[in-house]
């Protein structure tokens, strides 16, 4: 069975609801304490959202020093899956795990809303079994969802496929409509969306499972890389 | 000794600052006309024990540019303040 | 006011209580006990004005595991889970500071709630302001909202309702009361009592500054003066508190995974009054003495005095009783969630006095054997503060008021721009707060009450959900507070029944004016009594509640403004209720006594409608009681049976109160992007008197819905027709559903973007 | 003429600065020793069309203090930027 870890750093509040996703869909989830320096014996890690650090300074600018950061770092040298969902992914680009920023909503307030996203990419661990241009309603929460990057690093992630998921209607400023990105190899993915939070209809939508689904069958296809 | 030090964070040129935006919008209604280019920024104070400004500077500067600033979308500059200095 | 002549005036202290004082010591109490008495015995901490008169609340039932008095009231769920909920006003401190005045109160809040061994599960805001029209008003909105936000999701507690008012009487006095519920596995109830002499009082979380320094007596005890920059302001500024969530959720993680070990034997929040409050509470519940040590306490600023220190309200701090030899474990498990624990207080025997009795004496120590700062009884600290019987007194213009009664007014101007008038859509709020956490929001924000699965980490499997509704009507209250809080709570209780659940408990938080106006002391009264008729009538215990009084601005006291908090259940929450989207083809029914009990049967006093046009007289309307018990317990049990997992024609659910029922209907076309097309109403009033016990119900099979409530013995009748892309209702309203839309929507958002 | 002023906005004396303790606390395990009292704080950048230096803190002064501080728990200050100066 697959063992994923999710890495808790103190301000960390989406570690249960990762973690009961991952249940739900037959892996073992165990929460990983930000202090962890050794990841071996697991499958896949993800940074869950919350406010690391009370989010203090800037979302991720002191989680990134965590010592748990640079197993992570070798885990996805690696080729281990890693996944960052929110404050994990605004964690992964403050960390230089993934390119560009995230920067303050264009409209300069938190948002708590579904979103309509539109899968543009199938080379990432995350969107491996979703169908391109299928359309997912997953929910946003966050206050720096704005992704942000220079010319340069937006043409290498078009022109390399890495821009896995974008807003049908973009919600807060992100260049290019971006929602979530991946690394060079497709196994380090970040989004702001909640997958996590659209695992049943009961809570307004499953479309998290294709993407959840996807990473969790992950461990297999990152070694095929 | 004991040096304060304020560094101040400021977005790169060409990167979107909303918030000063906003603030630029809203000052004619307030009465404030003439003002212009409105850009949002951070500042942090603090004391830095050094044996010479030279240190003193160097040191937060490399504070500035390895955590209290994003290079991707920031500036960080330091610099001795002379009021606060101790 | 002109300025207070002796110490004990400047702590807020009359000439009596300092005599009362003098008595209880036997002596005179020198400037840090003085300072004690000063914090305790304010309005904010002791009631004194209003206890009296809470006495007269039903507070029992068979399911409620801890009542009033405690940090939060308590019920047993089901399925061996307790709920803990409570309600706070943090009023005054958030029309100094919006932003850090509503965080501060999301806090306070938590804290009460985690007291008790719960882990806070989610967090609602009614929210009171003047009108949008003025600059300051959209100052505060923006920053109170952005308080709760910013505090709220990043401790990590969604926040899932609340209510949002507009009315000039609460322009330089705005209101912000914060809810909290919570859940905990039965056996781990804790309680903030002090016992086992020997025992350590151990300080957890922030160091202590001079944050909100009488900021009790000084902040939430004393009115304002009109002008918002006045110098009675400026004074009261330096004791603004600043919110810190990232302490606060460490906080909340380590009491939690404390009370997990069972390191803990009592433990207390500090909110108001700070140490003093948290160490005389503690150890007047336990019946025991405590010796505190100033010295012993981390401070944040140098040169802090024993009564700063003990009365600080400097925030995310708890205190712990824990046995000695706990200690080191309790300081292990603290640094890993990087929370400061420091021992400054023990249990000690009470004291023998000379007249043979035994009291419980707090004592304030420089160091714990150095002198003896300060040696009060505890409980002449926490309990016996004088209680004031102050004199009540009908406003003697409200004949008058009565008498001019809206409901007969000629109907002026046009319908479809009254219905547009009144519809607004708090989604600018509401979208700024994380609504969502712990994958338990089946109903969130901007239904009629939200639906929350009652499941959390730690606690045992359950497939029960836990319903939520605050509810408050001013303009009702104002014409009649008995009266108009009974049927506030009545409601919470239709909201409630709009998503299956049954309610099991109220709190209240009772916003009013100043208790020294004889009027004011009447309403509050009144209300009492209104919410005690209605809790009796209804079957439900008041678990918890919070007094907020001198509300007032330049002498004039806000419209009396109690917030009614309903907690119910769903025992069996498998299916989302339908909520408010119908489809094309459903047949329109009101379901409920269509008209109101007496001789006017659409009343319009109180009402929005009559508010907006400047009519605030009259007399209130109420249904007709044996129709609204059989209607709220059919509505209850149709929408239960469809959480459930039943089958049911029941497609779409809906209370009919603010704005009436042209309102209800036009949200439901709005969300649902379908119009209806309705039979001309009875009459002009009934698109928008409010009286309570009406719902409208869309079904697709509208006979069997009908005979079901028949059987029920609930009156229904069949309003129209869903479908199209317009609400009509006869040839008095046509709109289109865009307009309805964008009315709606663009309420808010337009107002609060007004450039004047 | 065109000023450049600058506005720093800090918390007041005694007001609790949690950011600043956060990052203060960080500071030795990322290996920066001998910081003490961080202080976090905003700065706003901008134009203003006036006809005096004068002038132009005067009317920086006030939008500092109306619009974008809230005297209540913050203290703001303007100056000239020399080295923006346009
Ligand atoms: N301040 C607020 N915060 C969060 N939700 C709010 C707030 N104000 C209103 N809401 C939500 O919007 C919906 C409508 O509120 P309200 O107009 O008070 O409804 P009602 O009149 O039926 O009680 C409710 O679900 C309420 O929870
Ligand atoms: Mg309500």
């Amino acid at each position: 069975m697959t063992r994923v870890g999710v890495v808790v750093f103190p301000g960390s509040n989406c570690e249960y609801d990762a973690a009961s996703a991952m249940g739900m869909l037959g892996a073992t989830a165990e929460l990983v304490w930000h202090s962890t320096t050794d990841l071996t014996g697991y499958d896949a890690i993800i940074l869950p959202g919350g406010f690391a650090h009370g989010d203090y300074l800037r979302p991720g600018a002191l989680a990134r020093f965590s010592p748990v950061m640079e197993a992570v770092g070798r885990f996805a040298n690696d080729g281990g899956a890693v996944l960052g969902i929110c404050n994990g992914f605004q964690v992964l680009t403050e960390a230089g795990l993934l390119p560009g920023a995230l920067q303050k909503n264009r409209g300069l307030t938190f948002l708590c809303q579904p979103t309509t996203l539109i899968v543009t990419s199938q080379a990432s661990v995350l969107t491996s079994q979703a169908t391109l241009d299928q359309e997912l309603v997953i929910p946003i929460n966050h206050f720096s969802g704005a992704y942000t990057c220079d010319d340069a690093t937006y043409d290498e992630l078009v022109a390399n496929d890495r821009i896995v998921l974008t807003y049908k209607d973009n919600p807060n400023g992100s260049r290019g409509d971006i929602a979530g990105i991946a690394n060079e190899r497709g196994n380090v993915v970040g989004l702001m969306p909640h997958p996590e939070r659209a695992m049943s209809t009961l809570l307004g939508s499953d479309d998290g499972q294709v993407l959840l689904k996807s990473f969790l069958t992950a461990p297999v296809a990152s070694l095929a890389l | 000794m004991n040096y304060s030090v304020i560094v101040d964070v400021s977005l790169r040129q060409g990167i979107a600052d909303p918030e000063g935006a906003t603030i630029e919008r809203a000052l004619p209604a307030l009465g404030f006309y003439g003002v212009t280019d409105v850009k949002a920024g951070k500042s942090f104070r603090m004391m830095i024990d050094a044996d010479s400004e030279a240190e003193a500077l160097e040191r937060a500067t490399a504070l500035a540019e390895r955590l209290l600033s994003n290079p991707v979308i920031e500036d960080a500059t330091a610099r001795l303040s002379g009021v606060h200095a101790s | 006011m002109n300025p207070p002549a002796s110490l004990h005036g400047a702590l807020g202290l009359s000439d009596d209580e300092f005599e009362e004082i003098r008595v209880v010591l036997g002596r005179d109490p020198n400037h840090l006990e003085l300072a004690l008495f000063g914090v305790m015995w304010s309005e904010h901490c002791s009631y004194k004005s209003s206890r009296l008169h809470l006495r007269r609340l039903p507070t029992t039932g068979p399911h409620v595991l801890v009542g009033p008095g405690e940090n939060a009231g308590v019920i047993d769920a089901g399925d061996g889970i307790a709920v803990a909920i409570r309600i706070e006003s943090h009023n005054h401190p958030s029309a100094i500071e919006p932003y850090q005045g509503a965080a501060t109160g999301v806090g306070g809040i938590l804290r009460d709630i985690f007291t008790m061994g719960a882990r806070p599960l989610a967090v609602m805001d009614p929210l009171f302001f003047g009108e949008l029209t003025d600059a300051r008003q959209r100052w505060l909105v923006e920053g109170v909202v952005s308080g709760i936000s910013g505090y709220g999701n990043s401790v990590g507690v969604p926040t899932i309702g609340g209510e949002l008012t507009f009315d000039d009487c609460y322009s330089s006095n705005p209101l912000v009361n914060v809810l909290c519920v919570g859940a905990l596995p039965k056996e781990r109830l804790v309680l903030g009592i002090a016992s086992g002499i020997g025992n350590l009082a151990v300080l957890l979380g922030s160091r202590t500054g001079r944050d909100g320094i009488g900021g009790v007596s000084v902040l939430a005890s004393a009115g304002f003066s009109g002008d918002d920059a006045g110098a009675g302001d400026d004074a009261k500024r330096p004791s603004v508190q600043v919110g810190d969530p990232y302490e606060e959720k460490r906080l909340i993680e380590a009491c939690l995974e404390l009370l997990d070990c069972g390191y803990v034997v009592g433990i207390q929040d500090l909110g108001g009054a700070g140490l003093v409050c948290a160490t005389s509470e503690t150890a007047a519940r336990g019946g025991v003495g405590m010796d505190v040590d100033v010295t012993a306490v981390p401070l944040r600023e140098q040169g802090m005095a024993p009564y700063e220190i003990m009365t600080s309200e400097s925030q995310e701090r708890m205190l712990a009783i824990i046995t000695p030899e706990n200690l080191d474990a309790v300081q292990a498990l603290c640094e890993k969630w990087e929370v400061r624990a420091s021992v400054v207080g023990r249990v000690v025997e009470p004291v023998i006095g000379s007249d043979g009795v035994a009291r419980a004496m707090l004592r304030i120590r420089d160091g714990f054997d150095g002198e003896i700062l300060a040696n009060v009884s505890a409980s002449a600290l926490a309990d016996e503060a004088p209680l004031y019987d102050r004199p009540r007194e009908r406003p003697t213009d409200l004949d008058a008021v009565h008498a001019d009664d809206p409901t007969f007014d000629e109907p002026v101007g046009s319908p479809n721009d009254d219905a547009l008038d009144l519809l607004v859509d708090p989604a600018w709020v509401y979208r700024q707060y994380d609504s969502q956490l712990f994958l338990n929001t089946v109903v969130g924000p901007g239904r009629d009450a939200a639906l929350l699965r009652l499941a959390g980490p730690g606690l045992p499997a359950s497939q029960r959900g836990i319903a939520l509704s605050t509810d408050s009507n001013p303009r009702w209250c104002a014409l009649d507070p008995k009266l108009g809080t009974a049927l506030t709570v009545v409601e919470g209780v239709m909201n409630l029944a709009c998503v299956g659940a049954t309610a099991k408990a109220v709190v209240n938080c009772l916003n009013f004016g100043n208790p020294e106006h004889s009027e004011v002391m009447w309403q509050l009264s009144e209300s009492i009594d209104g919410m005690t008729d209605a809790c009796n009538d209804l079957g439900l215990p008041v678990i918890g509640g919070n007094v907020s009084l001198y509300n007032e601005s330049a002498g004039a006291d806000i419209d009396p403004t109690p917030v009614i908090g309903l907690l119910g259940v769903v025992d069996e929450l498998v299916a989302a209720p339908p909520g408010w989207n119908w489809r094309a083809g459903d047949s329109l029914v009101l379901v409920g006594a269509r008209h109101a009990d007496g001789e006017r049967p659409f009343p319009l006093a109180g009402s929005r409608w009559a508010t907006r046009r400047g009519r605030r007289g009259g007399t209130l309307g109420s249904p007709e009681r044996e129709a609204l018990h059989a209607t709220l317990d059919f509505v209850t049990r149709e929408v239960a049976s469809i959480c459930a997992g039943g089958v049911s024609d029941v497609t779409a659910v809906h209370d009919v109160l603010g704005g009436g029922l042209v309102t209800a209907i036009a949200e439901m076309a709005a969300v649902t992007n379908i119009g209806a097309v309705l039979d001309e109403f009875e009459a002009h009033g009934e698109l928008f008197s409010e009286f309570p016990g009406r719902f409208v119900v869309a079904t697709s099979g509208v006979e069997a819905f009908a005979r079901r409530a028949v059987a029920a013995g609930v009156p229904v009748a069949v309003l129209g027709t869903c479908g199209g892309d317009a609400l009509i209702i006869g040839s008095t309203i046509n709109l289109s559903v865009e307009e309805i839309t964008a009315r709606r929507e663009g309420a808010l958002v337009d107002a609060l973007e007004a450039t004047n």
